[in-house]
């Protein structure tokens, strides 16, 4: 009997052996980047980089035009895909027939599989030149919240309906609208896969550069409104990287900056579904 | 059906073969239910009389809950699901008469009224996520009680109703889904009484629960008697037969639920006419 | 019960008002993909109503502004960035996934998962801007210049290994409890449980998160700029400089006119076709894969 | 015995819908109302943006009511967004072409575009005919211009730029013939390139070049049969592959953006002109 057992322990060593290297190779990649950013990065920055204006092409100076024009566009986005999103997903919980569940679900499926180019070619095409809003932060914005939407929907979605089915038959039995339904019973408790979902749009859209090259533009000034041309800091590391001899200190100072904007929103709303919703939800 | 004699019902329906109609809450001819298609029950021939504990039993997956749904209408949260052939509820569950009795089975039904009218109580209690309180005022404040005071009497009075109320008088604000499974069955009924409902209709409304909180909960449906059309649906036969006045039996026949057998609760368990019936009622079968 | 009527027919009529609300939200979520492939349809019409479809596969060479409008180069580009990017990244994000689930310690596997989450949040760009300034010198030192087929397929390996495993992982830790504890009942040892009963029992979540790492690949746009070199030319060896599909849209699109903006939008109808199949082929090979 | 404080998620999500249609009607409305603000867009070559971006800021500092926006994407697109109206004024790096005669071209500097390689690779000089050899593939390794044993990597540049037209008239190529390793958008993409590869051949605006070169960027500028290409043989005269920097506009311009073009063209920039390694136009 020694001989199977020990066998088998040898092959459990080998595989254990192959995949702690398969792993562990992968986490040194991707530590050697995060380092790479950090190192590279940390020495540009200061208070003054968040706060001031960029000069010598980016070389010098700050990004706060850019921290500015991207929570411009993230801000058009989420006000136009949360509530488009939240209330697609309720109409898939609520009131859609299985057929046209099915239907509104794959197509959303289909747009959450578009390349994200193809966003940025749609919405040069529709918000620039059709609608006639130019490069602009609003251009950039809504072509960012088509690109979010069917994250924020199936998110929703799926936050809604593990809603238990029981709240929602003790409801109808007791003859409650269903505003009344949803306002006082499903979504308190759908609010953190609300959240959840909404923080996955800002990520999405925080990372996004293909998309807003040819939407949003990309002057290097404070946006004065949202009919303005706004460089986020995505297009900010783009073009420091590829347009700007010396620039990669600055390209890597500003890769930071979104990086620990984007694990900071993250956290952030980690941190407030246990604070806020988890806790009041077993309270009231 | 049942023998209970009282004056005909002025419907404007046709009982086709009855001479002394009872004074019955729903009346269901010819019903069918399917889902997607498929019939889940069919030939149902019904009548629930009022002022009675009626209790639906048989084996699972027979179409009971199915029924007891479509007495309120709750079938409609059911995707594709219909409802074929006539099913009433008299015009004398409501306050105000002059109405008519109400066709269950129309689309212009007003749901609200009917569900104002009558109540259930689900196998799972299922208390909302909210406080004791506000599970009782959701309901009020939603059928236009606005009045604090009266809020406040509706909602200690239906707590009195399901003997909650010294359990949870000093605690209304805490969440309900905290209670004990057997208080928050309670609460559920109390939410359901709140209303001031003429027919409580209960899913197996104690299977839920420890044998000691069943208990408690069972007593409770005993001390509505007379004051409530109670329909329910049960797996305990015992309980049938200390709870029930009228008794429907439920059976899968060539694939689909039917109603094969209904009477007393005397006629049911001492005299059952129909062989499946008998076997059921003595634990042999089902 | 007081003023019933009245706060009935409020009811019914705020009831209806959110009915057509969310109807409405529901058909322009639901149409909006419609909707695009039909505009960027239109915006490709004049191209491909006045260039004969062949002439894409015939044309000389890729010099839109000399009427010359050859993709095929750009469409291989794409795919042999895709494939070798695949061929990485799944093996890897595989067994880092296998690893996770059942040869790390619990504490390991956590912080492999919080590690490898935020690494699925990173911008494209800043991979990019990392293989620019890191990889792309070092290969260079092989084979000048560094930009090009190996650059740009280890850029997006990386990039779609955190999908890959991500997705891995949670089909491996759905697998029922109970199939795992009957294997080691019958007295498998782990590589058996993992390789011959969590594996197979997986599949269908797995090779979901591939088509999905697959459509990200194929659709990459940014980091594959900046390191693949760009030009057009069918990709002969893993140090070609090549220009895939996205880049040239990206490159081109902020100066084409005419036929030649038309043409950009008719790749990116292109892309979309490709994206398309492979996530109706995935769809139709498990339909409930899709659903995880 | 009360609603929930806090707005509810749904009236929450109203006042959002609520918000972006007032967004957008907001932008309806500005659409046919100009603002108080005149704005002016820029766009086109990548060559003259950094400098229009230095002398519309300038501008903007004593105009405060005017916004100039400036975009980059090649000469082309100035071009084409000066006919369409989807910029002010466009940017382009070279003469019109005799098909763009619709537009007037405003002259603001001139430029130079030269050769550049890493600054270690040992070649100093190379001649008409070698250069158009090695973009056409037919000499592909250092050695057989002087030059190291290394293969050559032929940096160029996208279609659409102006760099790239005037490169190939002086040095008689079609797009099709030439063979590249690697191709460029920016100038200060090619730069960069070059800086980061020993081997690389590229070709830059020469302003750019310089500019960079006194950034400490490790490149240098090759001569071209015996010619040295600077600043000042551009200023001169003497280096042949040289180039206007022009501001283009479709039909008439007036107001604020003959402003601008008005100062473009005045002494009072060109210290930016300067500062930019181009050779300011003299009226």
């Amino acid at each position: 009997m020694a001989e199977p057992r020990s066998h088998t322990q040898a092959r459990d060593f080998w595989t254990a052996t192959v995949l702690w290297l398969g792993a562990g190779s992968v986490l040194a990649l991707l530590a050697w980047i995060l380092g790479d950013l950090l190192l590279q990065g940390v020495g540009r920055l200061s208070w003054g980089f968040l706060t001031e204006p960029p000069s010598d092409a980016g070389r010098s100076g700050g990004v706060a035009p850019m921290i500015i024009s991207t929570l411009w566009i993230l801000a058009i986005c989420l006000a136009t895909a949360v509530p488009l999103g939240l209330a697609a997903a309720l109409f898939l919980t609520e009131l859609a027939s299985r057929r046209t569940g099915r239907w509104v679900r794959h197509s959303l499926d289909a747009l959450a599989a578009v390349p994200s180019i193809v966003f940025g070619l749609f919405g040069n095409a529709l918000f620039c030149h059709v609608l006639g809003l130019g490069y602009s932060i609003l251009s950039g914005g809504l072509t960012l919240a088509c690109m979010v939407l069917p994250l924020v929907v199936r998110t929703t979605e799926a936050g809604l309906s593990n809603v238990a089915q029981e709240i929602r038959q003790g409801a109808a039995a007791l003859a409650l609208s269903r505003v009344t339904t949803l306002r006082t019973l499903v979504l308190p408790a759908a609010a953190p896969a609300l959240l959840v979902g909404l923080v996955l749009g800002i990520g999405r859209a925080l990372a996004e550069t293909a998309a807003l090259i040819f939407t949003s533009g990309y002057v290097d000034r404070f946006p004065e409104s949202i009919h303005d041309s706004g460089r986020s800091l995505s297009i900010h590391i783009y073009d420091l990287s590829m347009n700007v001899p010396a620039g990669n200190d600055t390209a890597y100072a500003t890769a930071l900056v979104l990086v620990v904007l984007l694990i900071a929103s993250q956290q952030l709303a980690t941190w407030g579904i246990h604070r806020w919703i988890q806790p009041e939800r077993s309270v009231r | 059906m049942t023998t209970q004699l009282s004056p005909p019902a002025i419907a404007e329906t046709q009982t086709p073969d009855s001479v002394s109609t009872p004074d019955w809450a729903f009346r269901a001819t010819d019903l069918r239910i399917a889902y997607e298609g498929k019939t889940v029950l069919q030939d149902v021939d019904l009548n629930i009389a009022r002022r009675r504990i009626t209790a639906l039993i048989g084996p699972s997956g027979c179409g009971k809950t199915t029924f007891l749904q479509s007495l309120n209408r709750l079938t409609d949260m059911i995707p594709r699901c219909t409802v074929d052939g006539s099913l009433l509820l008299s015009e004398q569950v409501f306050k105000e008469q002059g109405f008519g009795d109400l066709d269950l089975g129309s689309p212009e039904l007003d749901v609200v009224r009917l569900r104002r009218r009558v109540g259930m109580i689900f196998q799972r209690p299922n208390p909302f996520p909210l406080s004791i309180r506000r599970n009782l005022e959701l309901p009020l404040r939603e059928h236009g009680v606005k009045d604090p005071e009266l809020l406040r009497r509706r909602i200690e009075k239906s707590l009195r109703d399901v003997g909650l109320w010294d359990e949870v008088a000093d605690r209304l604000e805490q969440t309900a889904t905290a209670l004990s499974g057997g208080q928050q069955q309670r609460l559920c009924l109390a939410r359901a009484l709140v209303l001031e409902p003429e027919i409580l209709l209960m899913d197996e409304p104690t299977s839920a629960l420890d044998p000691l909180a069943a208990a408690v909960v069972e007593d409770l449906i005993q001390s509505l008697r007379d004051r409530y059309t109670i329909v329910i649906v049960t797996h305990n036969l015992a309980q049938a037969r200390r709870l029930a006045d009228d008794v429907a039996v439920f059976w899968v026949r060539e694939g689909t639920g039917r109603v094969i057998e209904t009477g007393t609760v005397a006629q049911i368990f001492d005299r059952p006419q129909d062989p499946d019936t008998e076997a059921y009622v003595r634990g042999l079968r089902g | 019960m007081t003023s019933s009527k009245p706060s009935a027919s409020f009811r019914a009529a705020a009831d209806r008002c959110l009915t057509v609300v969310l109807v409405g939200a529901a058909a322009i979520a639901g149409g909006l993909v419609l909707w695009i492939v039909l505009f960027i349809a239109r915006e490709s019409m004049p191209a491909l109503l006045s260039i004969a479809p062949w002439r894409f596969a015939t044309d000389a060479s890729w010099h839109p502004q000399d009427g010359l409008f050859k993709i095929t180069p750009m469409v291989a580009a794409t795919l042999a960035i895709s494939l070798v990017a695949m061929c990485l990244a799944a093996p890897l994000g595989i067994a880092t996934a296998m690893f996770s689930s059942f040869f790390a310690p619990a504490r390991i596997a956590g912080l492999l998962r919080r590690w490898i989450e935020i690494l699925a949040g990173i911008p494209s760009v800043v991979y990019g801007l990392w293989g620019l300034t890191v990889l792309v010198p070092r290969i260079a030192a092989i084979q000048a210049p560094g930009l090009g087929l190996l650059a740009a397929s280890l850029v997006l390996a990386l990039m779609i290994l955190p999908t890959v495993a991500l997705t891995a992982e949670a089909a491996l830790r759905s697998v029922d409890e109970d199939l795992l504890r009957g294997a080691a009942a019958l007295g498998l040892d782990r590589t058996g449980t993992a390789l011959h009963v969590a594996l197979p029992a997986a599949k269908n979540g797995i090779f979901a998160g591939l088509v999905l790492a697959t459509a990200r690949a194929l659709g990459e746009t940014m980091a594959v700029l900046m390191v693949a070199g760009n030009v057009v030319q069918m990709p002969g060896s893993l140090f070609d400089s090549i220009r895939p599909l996205t880049a040239n849209i990206a490159l081109e699109m902020g100066y084409a006119t005419a036929d030649h903006r038309s043409v950009l939008f008719a790749s990116g109808l292109a892309l979309m076709l490709m994206v398309g199949l492979l996530v109706a082929l995935s769809t139709m090979s498990s339909p409930e894969a899709t659903d995880g | 015995m009360s609603f929930p404080k806090s707005p509810s998620a749904l009236s929450r999500s109203i006042a959002a819908a609520a918000f972006l249609i007032t967004t957008l009607v907001g932008c309806g409305s500005s659409d046919d109302s100009p603002s108080a603000q005149t704005r002016i867009t820029l766009t086109g070559s990548s060559t003259v943006a950094p400098l229009a971006s230095e002398i519309a800021r300038r501008f903007e500092e004593r105009h405060p009511d005017v916004r100039v926006e400036v975009q980059t994407g090649g000469s082309s697109r100035g071009i084409a967004d000066a006919r369409s109206g989807a910029a002010t004024l466009g940017m382009i790096s070279r003469d019109l072409a005799p098909d763009e005669q619709d537009l007037t071209a405003f002259t603001i500097a001139r430029d130079g575009i030269g050769l550049i390689i890493h600054a270690d690779n040992p070649v100093e000089e190379l001649s008409r005919s070698q250069i158009a050899s090695i973009f056409r593939g037919e000499i592909s390794n250092w050695s057989e211009v002087g030059g190291r044993e290394a293969e050559i990597t032929v940096v160029n540049k996208a279609e659409g730029r102006a760099t790239l037209e005037v490169f190939k008239q002086y040095f008689e190529l079609t797009s099709p013939e030439i063979r590249a390793d690697v191709v460029i958008g920016h100038n200060e993409q090619g730069v960069k390139t070059v800086a980061g590869n020993p081997n690389a051949l590229g070709y830059v605006s020469i302003g750019v070049a310089e500019s960079d070169i006194q950034q400490g960027i490790p490149i240098r500028l090759l001569r071209i049969d015996g010619m040295e290409a600077n600043i000042e043989t551009v200023a001169d005269g003497s280096f042949p592959i040289s180039r206007p920097l022009n501001l283009v506009a479709h039909g008439t311009v007036d107001g604020p953006a003959a402003e601008l073009v008005e100062f473009s063209l005045s002494e009072e920039v060109h210290d930016l002109i300067e500062a930019q390694r181009f050779v300011p136009s003299r009226r």
